[in-house]
């Protein structure tokens, strides 16, 4: 790991990986968004009728 | 019927003179500003003119682009034309027309301004300028007046169509500013038929997609 | 004969238009009300093919107006909310531009003659940015003697009307009906509609809800089968 | 409906994007071989090509869903492409951020005027313009209709704009061309094994943002639901 260089390598695989994590965490978290609000739409929906 | 519709164009503008006033004036204004800011000299300036010139061309052109598309939203005579027995490409086709029309009436009171206020010496072959500037007018026109039509109906439209149109047009603006450049400079055709053919290929392929699609862009 | 099958149309994921189905015979005048937001409009631009819509079918005689050329087109005439004209184009030339866009050429003196009888001055040349609501209603009524139609579609035809423009509408509508020709009226004005139409049906929520025959209530289904 | 991840197949898909993650870091730092003058900034390229290579193949994935969406008129052409023209923007930006990271210690300066760089650039500009239009606009179906026509005629200029910009910076064209046959087996598996994962990365990803912008359009439709 003493190669010239390194930190260079170490920022683009960071931006690459940090870059795709956030990505994921936030369709993530707008999935889990989205889940709880068809439940509740379902469950008043099944109390109209 | 494309006729009906291109005249239709010119009678408005003809009536209101609002499109080419607007063009002309603003185009004179940033030629005056690129004199201002550089004060030229016929040397110097042979390198960068090419560039400034179709900077202005593009920005002026954006002026007629919205205002044909916006003109038909103010008593919605859009709807109108789209409920008349009309082909939506032939519409294409006529705001296509229109807008080139435009164009080329506002660069032949600008540019003549544009060689004498930054000092330029007039190229010796006139014939191919020509033909260079109609066809990339014609690439302008084509590009624009479907992304005019893609965003009418769009909020913050007036905005939208510059950020649209700038990056789609790069590939024609370099052509259009290297061949003025190679015809001011009295190159050959030979040294720069590749942009010609750039310009070709652009103006071919907008033209298509819009002649194809635009009846997908036109309804609401 | 219009026919509407099954339009649907959402705007955004909010239903315009749910399973929208309708049908006005040959010679019959169609009342369309229905309060503010209900689809009326919606409905009217989507036949006339400004407005697309997400499913369903429309045809005229037969003939498929959604999926088809411009020419299926031409037998229908649309007047919309808004007047549909070039603000810095006169009356005349107005209505001369629309003319040609449906193939036709007629001479300045018919132009003139469809001008006075909506009580337009043929004379006026000035641009109609400066026409007020009544006077370009009354100009897009002589559309109506302009263009040849077989349908006619009239969204709001009253708005911006002073008292005589209402009674001259009235009037070409009476005519109309005598001529047994084909409209389709949109108003929230349900006296005034009832008392011209053969047929009121009521849109709401972008459903069909109840129809009338001469202020007889009957169900919808049970009028497709006489139209 | 029920969470992306709850279905088996993705859960042993992103366990195996995961691991094959590691794995190509691994091979990537330790297997392939040094280049004598870039050193560790070499090896960058493992995941800047890549990038690029998604990057085009989102679009090339927006382009077929516009023109599906067009004529099938399906909701679900416009969640594909959507997704796509997201993927396809953000492994762009990956390939803008990169591309400089490595130009920096090489060429000395960050950015140059370098065709393939340019094109990039310009792609991203126009989706930013795409993606702008879709949020300004209504979420309409003519929202839909247009965005699948800028996606079709922003992949049709792809090739103009390449090679508008390959003339006329003919002078800068200093990106590593390098024949991937020419390369010794550790070079060549490493990049292919990157290509493969970054490509299923792709495939998982898009499927997983196609599912949530179904979920979305159910929720947002029983919002209006009488």
């Amino acid at each position: 790991m003493m190669y010239k260089y390194f930190g260079f390598f170490l920022a683009a695989f960071l931006v690459i990986s940090v870059a795709i994590c956030s990505w994921i965490y936030v369709i993530y978290q707008q999935e889990k968004e989205l889940l709880t609000e068809l439940k509740r739409l379902n469950t008043s929906k099944s109390e109209v009728e | 019927m494309l006729a009906v519709l291109v005249r239709k164009d010119l009678l408005i503008e003809f009536r209101s003179r609002e499109i080419l006033i607007s063009m002309i004036t603003f185009g004179a204004a940033i030629t005056l500003l690129y004199a201002f800011s550089f004060r030229p000299s016929p040397e110097s300036m042979l390198t960068f003119a090419p560039g400034l010139m179709w900077m202005v061309f593009l920005f002026v052109s954006v002026l007629a682009l919205h205002r044909s598309h916006s003109l038909e939203k103010e008593f919605d005579a859009f709807s109108m034309i789209l409920s008349a027995p009309v082909e939506r490409s032939v519409l294409f086709i006529s705001k296509y027309l229109s807008g080139f029309i435009f164009l080329v009436v506002a660069q032949m009171v600008l540019l003549p301004l544009f060689f004498l206020f930054l000092q330029l010496p007039l190229p010796a072959n006139l014939a191919q300028m020509v033909a260079v500037f109609l066809l990339v007018d014609l690439g302008i026109s084509a590009a624009g007046s479907l992304l005019s039509g893609i965003v009418m109906r769009v909020r913050v439209n007036e905005m939208l169509l510059p950020l649209m149109l700038f990056p789609m047009v790069t590939p024609l603006l370099i052509s259009a500013v290297k061949s003025t450049a190679s015809i001011m400079d009295s190159q050959p055709f030979n040294q720069w038929k590749l942009w010609f053919q750039l310009i070709l290929s652009f103006v071919i392929v907008f033209s298509l997609i819009g002649y194809l699609i635009y009846d997908y862009v036109s309804e609401e | 004969m219009l026919s509407i099958k099954n339009i649907n149309k959402q705007f955004g994921h909010r239903p315009v238009l749910r399973d929208v189905s309708l049908e006005i015979g040959d010679g019959e005048l169609l009342g369309l009300v229905g309060p503010n937001g209900s689809g009326k409009s919606t409905l009217l631009r989507i036949v006339v093919r400004v407005v697309s819509c997400d499913g369903g079918s429309i045809s005229w005689n037969g003939n498929s107006i959604l999926n088809a050329g411009a020419d299926q087109r031409r037998p229908l005439l649309y007047l919309g909310h808004e007047p549909g004209f070039y603000p810095p184009l006169s009356a005349a030339e107005n209505l001369l531009l629309i003319a040609k866009l449906y193939g036709l050429e007629p001479s300045p003196a018919d132009v003139e003659k469809n001008l006075s009888e909506v009580g337009l001055d043929p004379a006026r040349s000035g641009p109609i940015r400066e026409f007020s609501r009544g006077m370009l209603q009354r100009l897009a009524l002589a559309k109506t003697l302009t263009i040849p139609w077989e349908l006619l579609l009239l969204d709001e035809p009253t708005t911006g009307l002073d008292k005589q423009g209402k009674s001259m509408l009235s009037q070409l509508i009476e005519t109309w009906r005598k001529d047994d020709r084909s409209l389709l009226l949109v108003s929230h004005d349900e006296e005034w509609l009832s008392s011209h139409c053969d047929r009121m049906v009521q849109l709401s929520n972008g459903r069909i809800q109840r129809s009338e025959v001469d202020g007889e209530k009957s169900v919808q289904t049970e009028l497709v089968g006489e139209a | 409906m029920e969470s992306f991840h709850s279905r088996q197949s993705s859960k042993v898909m992103a366990g195996i994007l995961a691991v094959f993650w590691v794995v190509v870091l691994y091979l990537v730092l330790n297997v392939t071989r040094i280049d004598p003058d870039q050193q560790m900034a070499q090896k960058i390229f493992y995941y800047h090509v890549p990038s690029a290579w998604v990057a085009g193949l989102g679009y090339l994935v927006v382009m077929f869903a516009g023109v599906l969406y067009l004529t099938k008129k399906d909701e679900k052409w416009d969640h594909l492409g959507l997704a796509a023209a997201e993927l396809g923007t953000l492994f762009c930006a990956l390939v803008l951020i990169t591309g400089p990271i490595w130009a920096k210690p090489i060429w000395g300066a960050p950015w140059s005027w370098e065709p393939r760089l340019t094109t990039v650039l310009i792609m991203f500009l126009i989706y930013i313009g795409y993606f702008m239009v879709r949020n300004f606009g209504d979420e309409g179906e003519r929202t839909r209709r247009i965005s699948a026509v800028l996606g079709i005629a922003a992949f049709f200029n792809v090739p103009i704009i390449y090679v508008s910009v390959k003339f006329w910076a003919a002078d800068a064209q200093l990106h590593p061309q390098p024949a991937m046959s020419q390369q010794s087996p550790d070079v060549f598996w490493t990049f292919m094994l990157s290509l493969l994962v970054f490509t299923l990365l792709f495939v998982h990803l898009l499927r997983f943002r196609v599912h949530i912008l179904k979920l979305r359009s159910i929720v947002l439709g029983m919002r209006y639901d009488v």
